[in-house]
């Protein structure tokens, strides 16, 4: 393999993975630097908001859009439930029986699925019909575009979500210094709420936007979670551009080691970035060391 | 300071329908702790009349914190004993939210940065909870031709200011709320003598623009110069109250607080510890 | 340890006493099985409803011998070590008369000692993996074409009819995908000794689990193969037909028995592509009016009739009907007087057998009891048969 | 004894009496076992055993120095590979355990040094590409059968056939007894103190002298080694072995066995593992229910009690001890 047009192929192939990869890390960063919970059942709120999506389409015969849309919204209102109704009581855990929850949601969530849904594969059509477009030598899919473009909306959405709206200050504020936003007055309850809300609305977005380029079952998301994980690790798992960075990152890089170093080697590739880019920088790319309160 | 007048002002009070003379924070005998076990409050009474400055001086450990903390109701479940009114209004175990809708606002002890958000960020999520935008935005300027430092790192992340500056913004951002009481925790702490100078002139302004001062202090001197009244609270009770007067010319006041040194003329070093004796 | 020696000879005397082996009253036989209905191969714990569903038929029917077929199945979530507790609790405590199924081939090599020691027969494992008729011992009975005569099969048609000269393949990198590559390149070497003009572009493998694919895709079509035999899950070779067709790469794909999925027959990409079986096939698969009759009755009269919920995995549920078939043949043949040793024997007479899911499924030579596939083609109208069927 | 009035109080491995009797009790329990039940519960048994390993070396590393894995399913493959191919090698069996714990412990130095520069999230998902890159590298590598994997005979040691359930279980036991003993002693030794101490205060550790990055390597040693050797166990016990056994999902189960059982004590380790295993065993037979039911019980656990089952055990006990104060 070589030459230009391989190389771009490999860029746009690399940047429509990448851009799952981005959406679910995104997801994780957002509540992790809110409220320190490493969510291992994110990827299981995306494939219920999917299965949602796959019900509407398919059972109720809605169109696609509003299919979509009305996925995202139930994904959002399970993910606000999840922090109510679970992970609030359960206040006095520490860190790691919080994951430990979470790990507990995944495997429910999970066995949710297969039993109202089937552990059957399912296809959910793409947003747009597919078409080749030729650029430059390679070959471009119209979807591969479509989902990159929607992530980019999607990541934009998000940016102006916490940087110009009340919520999104209030949700970097409580990231920061909850006890202070609770002291502030601050609705911290309801912006918790709405934290896992948009990161429960992000992972349904990335399962919805791969749902089609693979099949729809209850284990799905299990690999790009795993990758999530590690590009928002690359990233720094507080920072939310790091997320995006690391996500592109991953999705064009495990195609390049695919090309010319190894097949073999291509997936447990990931996790040896990881190593190297946490031995340089323990925090990852863009994160920054959490200070520590004695 | 000709800004003087520009300080926020309080909504009006009657619009609550509040009658006069209603205090605007009154404690009941509260008794609270944590975990259930540990009693730290052993059953406090205060007052705060609108308009008036009041200092809760104590040391270390003395509660005074946990006394703040408990009336913005930022410990579950307590207080466990007494009442907290907010004008006239039980608050007692209310949700902070509600009560710091009442017309309370909070300063904490370590000033509170949010590390990440520009000061202006900062300020205006002092006004979450007001939709008159336009008021918000009058503040906002009234409040920076009152800290023009602050108006000059608008853009500045808030975690990069001084000690100085990031207390004054802690003020700001509690003013912004539009409160009728301001409690501040320590708010000298940590800072230079001559900052410490400038903040307790800022606070005296406001106080005097008609805000209700609530002050938990370990700096009696700088407390008592600005405060009408003043409680003295250790190991969990108040031990003694008066007028900002009459604590200063207290003795024991002036040896444990002010750093009056008694004048028994014996050499220093010798001087056995005396026991506190109020009353 | 002399009383413990004592007490294990009390037992075996017990044991090889009694007249009747465990698991058989005269009301009924206990059946055991196992599979993963949890975690990420849960999709196969259909196989495991399948039977059930087809034991209940049996049963409506009268049974067999007047006995009931009653299935004791095992959740292992595909780990093998609770396939290894499943079993010996299955064989320990509930007493099961024989195993039917098990899905998942490191599963069934596991519970394969536990299994002989026993000396319980153990009819279809749910696995094309050779090791299992190959180290039978007289007691596993496979019916599943093995994988590697699936890609000598599908190769040797690939070359001889359509003219292929250059196969690539796409495999899962394990024993399922590794079987497959030892076909292709078995055949590929035979025939090319025969004076084919063929060669095997590329061996394109990856890591069961993963998604993003998009290399694969790239270096099948730099390889320039025009015929791709595809050893994956369904999943995976969902993803790569979904890149084949962002890179606008038109193959001829030969897929085995396990994609046969319904998710990717719909798939646009997968138009044109050869699917090799090793059972007769239902309508509701192949399409409305070309289904196979036996297949059509059973899907009809088991799988809607008893288990509704897998009706939307026509395939696996069949096989799964499928991997009981022999056993229900072979109560039948045992006679009133069941013994262990008496199915087995009736197991060994099976010869030519063509009434059922299989096309022709023998014991009389070896314990693989089925040795063909058949190839149909993704058509607009459905699956269409290209091929006979073909044996080697 | 309702409190420890003394500082040998904590000393004591086992606390009064009644502790001794029921020690005893279950002690005899477990010896007696294989009489009294048939051969799957036995399984079971060695099974949990292995487990309770794996458990215990895990809670050393998270409960005592606070680094979380996510990836102690790839100390047990290579434990179990380690002594699988010395075994087929013609290494003796009881040669090669040591051997195995050693190889193993290795591992453990390779993952603890980068180990040392992380922490939270980003050791977890470090920890989680470990668990996952063995996997790989066995799955690739065809010395070791690659994802066939290989068949593990048991051995026979002085003449007596470890192949029935019995023998083997009384093997397991036996050195599954004596590691938790030597764990336990650990735990209440100046190591177990200084362990600790790295968990509850980095920098206060370290200004007391303790070298920080030596301890946390050592937890990571102690706890690989007896991972590895619960893998040699494991290896034999189940037959055969293929790297697609040693998944995600069994290392999360260690995680969940540890924190479930309760974090931070060492008995908890091995109330978890008996939870978990006992509750695979119970929910194998739900069918498609399985997973839900798994998952609401983890739940559960974590919400109603922040402290794990041995938390619940303590204010037990405690709430026995002192009625009817």
């Amino acid at each position: 393999m070589s030459g230009f047009a391989d190389l771009l192929q490999v860029l746009v192939s690399g940047a429509s993975v990448g851009s799952v990869y981005a959406l679910v890390a995104l997801g994780l960063v957002l509540l992790y630097r809110t409220t320190r919970i490493l969510n291992f059942a994110h990827g299981d709120l995306g494939v219920l908001g999917t299965f949602v999506a796959y019900t509407l389409l398919r059972q109720l015969d809605l169109p696609f859009g509003l299919s979509f849309l009305l996925a995202l919204a139930a994904a959002g209102a399970i993910g606000g439930l999840v922090y109510l109704l679970l992970v609030r009581p359960a206040k006095n855990q520490s860190e790691l029986g919080l994951l430990i929850l979470t790990l507990g949601l995944a495997l429910a969530l999970g066995g949710l699925d297969a039993l109202l849904f089937g552990t059957d594969n399912k296809v959910v059509p793409t947003l747009v019909a597919d078409r080749i477009v030729r650029l430059g030598g390679a070959s471009l899919s119209l979807v591969s575009l479509v989902t990159a473009a929607f992530g980019v909306v999607l990541m934009l959405a998000l940016w102006a979500l916490l940087g110009f709206t009340k919520l999104g200050v209030a949700m970097r504020a409580v990231a920061q210094r909850e006890d202070v936003a609770e002291a502030m007055g601050l609705p911290v309850k309801r912006v918790l709420v709405a934290t896992w809300a948009a990161s429960a609305v992000l992972a349904a977005a990335a399962a919805l936007l791969f749902a089609p380029t693979t099949l729809l079952n209850p284990t799905m998301m299990l690999d790009p979670l795993s990758k999530g994980f590690v590009a928002a690790v690359i990233g720094g798992m507080n920072s939310l551009p790091g997320a995006v960075v690391g996500g592109y990152l991953l999705g064009v890089l495990e195609l390049l080691v695919g090309i010319y170093v190894s097949l073999e080697f291509k997936a447990s590739f990931a996790f040896l970035v990881v190593v190297l880019v946490l031995v340089l920088r323990p925090h990852g790319l863009l994160g920054r060391a959490e200070v520590k309160r004695v | 300071m000709s800004a003087l007048a520009s300080v926020p002002r309080p909504g009006s009070s009657g619009a609550l329908g509040v009658p006069a003379g209603t205090p605007l924070l009154e404690l009941r005998t509260v008794e609270s702790g944590y975990h259930k076990q540990l009693r730290v409050l052993k059953g406090v009474s205060l007052k705060l009349m609108p308009g008036t400055c009041v200092a809760v001086l104590g040391s270390n450990g003395a509660g005074k914190s946990t006394m703040l903390k408990t009336v913005m109701g930022l410990i579950d479940d307590e207080p466990r004993k007494g009442t907290v009114r907010v004008m006239g209004r039980d608050m007692t175990r209310a949700d902070t939210e509600r009560i710091s809708q009442a017309g309370i606002a909070y300063v904490v002890e370590d000033r509170g940065m949010f590390p990440d958000l520009t000061v202006g960020e900062s300020l205006r999520l002092g006004a979450y909870h007001r939709n008159d935008r336009a008021e918000v935005r009058a503040d906002l300027e009234r409040i920076f031709g009152y800290f023009p430092r602050l108006a000059e790192r608008q853009k500045q992340a808030s975690g990069t200011l001084s000690g100085g500056e990031q207390q004054m913004l802690a003020i700001a951002r509690a003013l912004m709320s539009r409160p009728k009481l301001l409690m501040l925790d320590e708010p000298s702490l940590g800072l230079a003598p001559l900052l410490v100078e400038e903040i307790f002139g800022v606070i005296r302004e406001i106080n005097r623009s008609g805000m209700g001062i609530l002050l938990v202090e370990q700096n009696a001197n700088q407390a008592l110069a600005i405060a009408d009244y003043g409680y003295v609270l250790e190991g969990g009770r108040f031990v003694l109250e008066g007028s900002a007067e009459e604590l200063r010319s207290n003795e024991n006041v002036q040896e444990f607080y002010l750093g009056v040194r008694a004048d028994d003329g014996e050499p220093r070093l010798h001087v056995r510890r005396r026991r506190r004796r109020w009353n | 340890m002399k009383r413990l020696l004592a007490l294990v000879t009390l037992g075996a005397v017990l044991a090889f006493g009694h007249a009747q082996d465990p698991g058989v009253t005269d009301t009924q036989v206990l059946i055991g099985n196992w599979g993963p209905q949890s975690g990420p191969a849960a999709a196969w714990g259909t196989v495991g409803t399948a039977v059930d569903a087809y034991f209940q038929y049996i049963n409506d029917q009268g049974g067999i011998h007047g006995r009931q077929l009653v299935l004791a199945t095992r959740d292992d979530g595909y780990d093998p070590a609770r396939t290894v507790a499943a079993v010996r609790e299955l064989i320990d405590r509930e007493g099961v008369f024989a195993f039917v199924a098990g899905v998942g081939t490191a599963n069934g090599l596991a519970a394969m000692p536990l299994i002989q020691r026993a000396g319980v027969p153990w009819i279809g494992p749910a696995t094309g993996s050779e090791e299992f008729a190959e180290n039978s011992n007289g007691l596993i009975f496979a019916t599943f074409t093995d994988y590697e005569v699936e890609a000598i099969l599908m190769t040797r048609h690939a070359v001889t009819e359509l003219g292929s000269k250059n196969i690539a393949i796409f495999y899962q990198n394990d024993g399922y995908g590794q079987a497959g590559l030892r076909g292709l390149e078995a055949e590929i070497e035979r025939l090319r000794a025969e004076g084919h003009d063929v060669t095997v572009g590329d061996r394109v493998s990856y890591e069961r689990g993963t998604t993003n694919l998009g290399v694969q895709a790239l270096r099948l079509r730099g390889a320039g193969a025009d015929s791709v035999l595809m050893f994956s899950d369904p999943t995976a070779a969902a993803n790569l037909v979904n890149e084949f067709q962002r890179l606008d790469y038109k193959p001829q794909m030969l897929a085995t028995v396990t994609l046969l999925d319904p998710s990717l027959l719909s798939n646009p990409g997968m138009q044109g592509a050869l699917f090799s079986v090793f059972l007769r096939l239902p309508s509701v698969i192949v399409g409305e009016g070309n289904g196979d009759p036996i297949a059509d009755a059973l899907y009809r009269d088991v799988i809607v009739a008893y288990a509704p919920q897998i009706a939307a995995d026509p395939f696996r549920a069949l096989a799964g009907i499928a991997f009981a078939e022999p056993l229900v043949l072979a109560l039948e043949a045992a006679g009133p007087d069941l013994t262990r040793a008496g199915l087995v024997a009736a197991l060994e007479q099976i010869d030519g057998y063509q009434d059922g899911l299989y096309h022709n499924l023998s014991f009389a030579n070896g314990y693989k009891g089925n040795n063909s596939v058949m190839l149909l083609q993704v058509t607009p109208q459905g699956l269409r048969p290209v091929s006979g069927w073909l044996e080697l | 004894m309702l409190f420890r009035e003394r500082y040998e109080h904590d000393l004591w491995l086992i606390r009064g009496s009644q502790a001794w009797v029921a020690a005893g009790v279950a002690g005899l329990f477990l010896l007696a076992l294989p009489f009294l039940f048939k051969g799957y519960v036995v399984y079971n048994f060695t099974l949990f055993f292995v487990y309770a390993l794996v458990a215990l070396s895990l809670s050393v590393l998270v409960g005592l120095t606070g680094q979380v894995s996510l990836g102690h399913a790839g100390f047990l493959a290579a434990g179990a590979y380690a002594q699988a191919v010395l075994v087929s090698q013609g290494v003796p069996f009881l040669l090669a355990l040591p051997l195995t714990i050693a190889l193993v412990a290795l591992l453990g130095v390779v993952i603890g040094v980068p180990a040392l520069r992380l922490e939270g999230p980003y050791l977890a998902i470090a920890t989680l590409g470990f668990g996952l890159a063995i996997q790989q590298i066995l799955n690739n590598w065809r010395l070791v059968g690659a994802s066939t994997g290989m068949l593990v005979e048991r051995p026979v040691l002085f003449g007596v056939d470890l192949y029935g359930d019995t023998p083997y279980y009384y093997l397991v036991l036996a050195v599954a007894g004596v590691t938790t003993w030597a764990l336990f002693n650990l735990e209440r030794s100046h190591v177990g103190r200084a362990f600790r101490a790295t968990r509850d205060a980095d920098l206060a550790a370290q200004m007391s002298g303790i070298g920080l990055a030596r301890y946390k390597t050592l937890a990571f040693v102690i706890s690989a080694g007896v991972a590895g050797l619960a893998g040699a166990l494991y290896g034999p016990l189940i037959g055969y072995i293929t790297p697609e056994s040693f998944n995600l999902l069994l290392s999360i189960k260690f995680l969940l066995m540890t924190i479930v059982g309760g974090l931070g004590f060492l008995p908890g380790a091995l109330l978890g593992a008996g939870f978990i295993t006992g509750l695979d065993v119970w929910l194998s037979t739900f069918r498609s229910w399985s997973q839900l039911v798994f998952g609401v019980v983890v739940i559960a656990i974590m919400m109603l009690e922040p402290a794990g089952l041995y938390g619940r055990w303590l204010k037990i006990k405690r709430f026995w001890k002192s009625w009817p104060l």
